[in-house]
């Protein structure tokens, strides 16, 4: 794990909200695992604000891709960001998703910037599968080409039917699962809150593995504060309170022992 | 060319290399920075709040960002006295620092529990007591508010505990010099001033409180400029050392308290953002040593010229 | 479309347009700030605290900038109660905006003193009663360190006026709910709060305070949270309407006072950057109400859900 | 009196530390006296930084001209302003300088950036006479041809004599009083505290009107908060507290009561 001065390669617009930002940081870049993210100080704020947690989106040789949204104070200044600007990244951190699906079917399923992290593991694992990218509308279905490319099956859902199928990304994961009843799956989930919990739901019914990358808002990063916890529950059943950021972000999905929604 | 300037100091009987430490909660255990920041570098480790048994603390969300730092609550998750001995303590054992629990309890006899418990093992240089805690319902904060409870809460760990006892003092009081005092009188060997501000957030568009909590702390640069006021006071009312917090995020403010009358600095918020503050830290007060000409820390504290 | 959104209150007997007024001692007498905020648009104009003779205030430097903010030590300067009717109220009686003056003085007596000769006057619709002022050696904050005090100094000038009595509190203290109530039962109209954060900047070049007073008060965005929790905490506590003020730099922290108790508002040291803040506070206020479909931002105060 | 929002024209460093920023504010421009200053809030600094006072160095149609010193936070991000980026600015502010010389030789004297009203004074003003520029070092003597090309006379001295005389600027100052004893002159003086003292006591001694810009920390620059206050003597006797930025900055040197240096 390394705290460096990173500095702006390019950045691009994939849609509306979405960027992807590419930087110079080859300590991070030559270490990072899917599902593990980087910490970033963007320096036009205050030296007072907190660091904001990405993703690893890609990471070729020393350069390391990230995908954001813009939704903030902190994503607005990664937004003026510009060649040969300079910040400092932390990374790479958290534990990463496994790579070897022993032999079952991988079907990733992402909603939103959420497909950064799986697109990173579509990239490293060897298996082939399905991808589920789910969004509000065709804009935050991004990086489609990503998995084509390298042999995906890809399915997308939107909640305006702009784009794909027309609902929540559960509605083709539930018809791929009742084409496929005997297919042996592993899941890989990144997104919103209610979608993570919704995959675990299913591959708990298919009685097949299932990961989980949480979202939590963080502080330090480390494990230190305490600021970004998630109840979980061992197999054996005694529950203890994970840090997202230091045990995670990825977890079994069985582990998990979910919030109500308010 | 001159000799390095002395950065040693004797806080109540803990030797501490240099006069830095890092502010209970935003250092975890130590071990959570150590692939980060060399332990051995720094004066102490203060790690996170420790009561009797395990406790969860409060839901999420726990912090929320505001102008000049962050509101916090918590609520002093934790492993337990038993947890913390088993599970942290023989890592920062080993790097030999010295270490400085931070304690609280719902009750006057659990705090003293805990500082049993903590003075029977190895390893521990020192006690503070968190009696300013504005995250838990019970506990912390309740027994800061009034010098009496301070002094009656110091007097009980102090019976059960020969390590140096360093009450931990709220800053939202008229005046500091009560507390200070009532705590120095019923046998602290210190004190660390100020833990976080009361504080709150609401989100205008849901009309909630945006802590799970309700109320949180006030930590970060925006509460410097009051804590250095409340170390000054202290300072005054007191001989015992002052550790002092709230607002670090450079040599500068660190140089500040030790001119205000601090004995001994704690990084807390600024961690967060660059965790390599602690080190700057230290390194800038060693500096400014150098061009003032001094020989030792030691001169720096409470030299402010009125 | 629907009728806008009904933006007067009653404040204890003072009739606001809206409920958006300047914080004591940012804004003058109003004259000072009137060529670039028309008078008329405000709620209310508090001034410049006034005591019975003319005050000549602290020696200079009288401020600092600091992270999220600026710590003040002007020490009440001000024309005292004759001057202030003779040279200001005439001019803020023209504009027909309700004038809420602040005063204080170094004992009951004073503050009674100059309450009754407001009374006297015409075009007065107010008075904040500042027991809280970090700046002063006698008088101010060492009303209002203890709810008996407060009582005490309430019951008095009480006694000489008929005009709203707002007292002022302060911000360091354990819990703002025995001086709220204490200020209510004493005959207090409605509340103020906060003043100013008691803080402290020392030169670590010079090692001398930057401040010639030593200390000062802390204001601006870094007090925001603190301000809000405090606002909240006295609005369960009484039911006298409450007056909010601490780090107010556009509407959104102005709805947040009000969505934790808050009748009514004063935009502070934000005026100083930007004159046009309380402007756009109003502006902001009402654009809420419209698009939260509220019909008068009485529906705000207090709307906060728990 | 306007806030306006004051966009940038042009940039140029002047000397080691000095730069001249060109701003376009038509109202204040045409409305700026000499010894008037504008208010200005960059907007690097974050909302809640407090403005900044700078005095008027010249105003030519739509364009206002400042002469800074870098000397901190805010002067540093005036540095990184650009043409064509924009900030607030309240002006013009305070009193002036009065034009009327009445027949006396007007002498002015800067200490610094001090020259940068009595530059502007020197433009407006229908007399002629003498300029003494008093620095550190030759970096800090600015603005000589403004003067010389008006037919103004120039001396200087630094304090390390690598330009003009070698001393204080009060050096040339006493010089110029000794050869012209019966000369009757009214002095104008913008500078640091010590130097605007030493002037108005040469003023004093030779019976001499002469005016002083002060320099005093500033809040709202309106004569609200009270920050920047001068302890006066009217003529009569009474002593008051001149708000600096309302009652002046522009002062009769004979009614300012100087403060002990400390
Ligand atoms: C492990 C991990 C990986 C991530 N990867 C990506 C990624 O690849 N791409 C991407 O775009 N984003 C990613 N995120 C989310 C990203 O960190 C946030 O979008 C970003 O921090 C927002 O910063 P901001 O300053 O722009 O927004 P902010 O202004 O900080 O907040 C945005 C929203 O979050 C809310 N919020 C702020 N603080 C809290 C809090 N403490 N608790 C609850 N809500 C809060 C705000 O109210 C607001 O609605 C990831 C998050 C985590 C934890
Ligand atoms: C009427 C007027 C006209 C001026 N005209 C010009 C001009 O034409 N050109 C020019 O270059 N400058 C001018 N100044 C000075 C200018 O305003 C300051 O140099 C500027 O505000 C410095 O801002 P800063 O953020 O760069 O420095 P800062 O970082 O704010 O401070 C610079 C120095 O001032 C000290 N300081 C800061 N605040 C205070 C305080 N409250 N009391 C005492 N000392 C303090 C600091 O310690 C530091 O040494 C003028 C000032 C006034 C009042
Ligand atoms: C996330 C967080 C957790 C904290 N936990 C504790 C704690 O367990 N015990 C304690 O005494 N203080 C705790 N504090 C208070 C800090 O130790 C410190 O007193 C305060 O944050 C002021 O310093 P700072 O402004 O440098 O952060 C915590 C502060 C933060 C921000
Ligand atoms: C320069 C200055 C002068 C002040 N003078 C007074 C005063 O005379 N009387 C008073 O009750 N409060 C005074 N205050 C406190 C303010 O009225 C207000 O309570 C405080 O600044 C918090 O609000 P803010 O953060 O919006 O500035 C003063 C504050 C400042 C910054
Ligand atoms: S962000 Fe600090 S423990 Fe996870
Ligand atoms: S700066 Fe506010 S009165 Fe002069």
């Amino acid at each position: 794990m390394h705290d460096i001065v990173a500095k702006v390669r390019s950045q691009e617009t994939l849609s509306a909200d979405y960027r992807c930002l590419v930087i110079e940081a080859p300590a991070i870049a030559r270490a990072a695992q899917p599902g593990q993210f980087v910490h970033l100080r963007v320096s036009g704020l205050e030296t007072s604000a907190l660091r904001r947690p990405f993703s690893i989106y890609r990471a070729e040789g020393d350069l390391l891709f990230l995908l954001y949204k813009t939704v903030g104070r902190g994503t607005e200044q990664l937004n003026r960001l510009r060649a040969g600007d300079t910040f400092a990244l932390m990374g790479p951190l958290g534990n990463g998703f496994p790579l070897d699906t022993g032999g079952r079917t991988p079907i990733l399923v992402a909603g939103g910037y959420g497909v950064a992290p799986l697109a990173f593991l579509a990239s490293r694992i060897p298996a082939r599968g399905l991808v589920l990218i789910g969004g509000r509308t065709a804009a935050d279905i991004l990086c489609e080409d990503d998995f084509t490319a390298r042999g995906w099956e890809v399915r997308t859902a939107t909640l305006d039917g702009s784009r794909g199928e027309n609902g929540l990304v559960t509605l083709p994961l539930d018809n791929w699962l009742a084409a496929h009843p005997a297919s042996p799956a592993v899941f890989f989930a990144c997104g919103p809150y209610g979608m993570l919990r919704a995959v675990a739901e299913r591959a708990a019914s298919v009685l097949a593995p299932g990961w989980v990358s949480l979202d939590k808002h963080m502080v330090c990063g480390v494990g230190a504060c305490l600021a970004c916890v998630q109840r979980m529950r061992r197999p054996d059943g005694a529950t203890w309170i994970a840090r997202v950021c230091r045990d995670g972000p990825v977890f079994p999905a069985a582990e998990v022992v979910w919030e109500e929604p308010k | 060319m001159s000799a390095r300037p002395d950065l040693a100091i004797d806080l109540a009987g803990i030797r501490m290399k240099n006069p830095v430490t890092v502010a209970s909660g935003t250092f975890g255990y130590g071990k959570e920075y150590a692939h980060l920041v060399d332990l051995r570098a720094l004066g102490a480790v203060t790690v996170k709040g420790i009561r009797l048994q395990p406790w969860e603390g409060n839901a999420l969300p726990r912090h929320v960002e505001v102008p000049g730092g962050m509101v916090n609550a918590i609520g002093l998750q934790g492993p337990g006295v038993v947890g913390f001995i088993r599970d942290y303590l023989p890592f920062l054992r080993e790097t030999g620092v010295p270490v400085i629990v931070n304690i609280w309890g719902t009750s006057q006899d659990e705090y003293a529990e805990v500082a049993a418990r903590l003075s029977d093992v190895e390893g521990v240089a020192g006690l503070e007591v968190n009696i300013s805690c504005p995250n838990v319902k019970e506990g912390g904060a309740s027994f800061g508010a009034d010098p009496r409870t301070v002094a009656a809460l110091v007097a009980a760990v102090r019976q059960r505990t020969r390590l140096p006892l360093i009450p931990k003092l709220a800053p939202n009081v008229p005046s500091i010099k009560p507390f200070a005092q009532a705590a120095a009188d019923a046998g602290a060997d210190a004190l660390s001033l100020i833990n976080t501000i009361p504080a709150m957030v609401i989100d205008i568009e849901t009309r909630r409180p945006v802590l799970a909590n309700q109320v949180g702390g006030l930590s970060g640069p925006a509460i410097h400029p009051v804590a250095v006021k409340l170390v000054w006071d202290a300072a005054q009312a007191v001989r015992i050392p002052i550790i002092a917090m709230g607002g670090i995020s450079g040599p500068e403010q660190a140089i500040e308290f030790l001119i205000a009358g601090a004995a001994a600095v704690a990084v807390g918020t600024a961690t967060f953002s660059d965790p390599g503050t602690v080190l700057r830290v230290i390194a800038g007060i060693e500096a400014y040593l150098v061009r003032h000409r001094m020989t030792s820390v030691r001169e720096l504290t409470g030299s402010v010229r009125i």
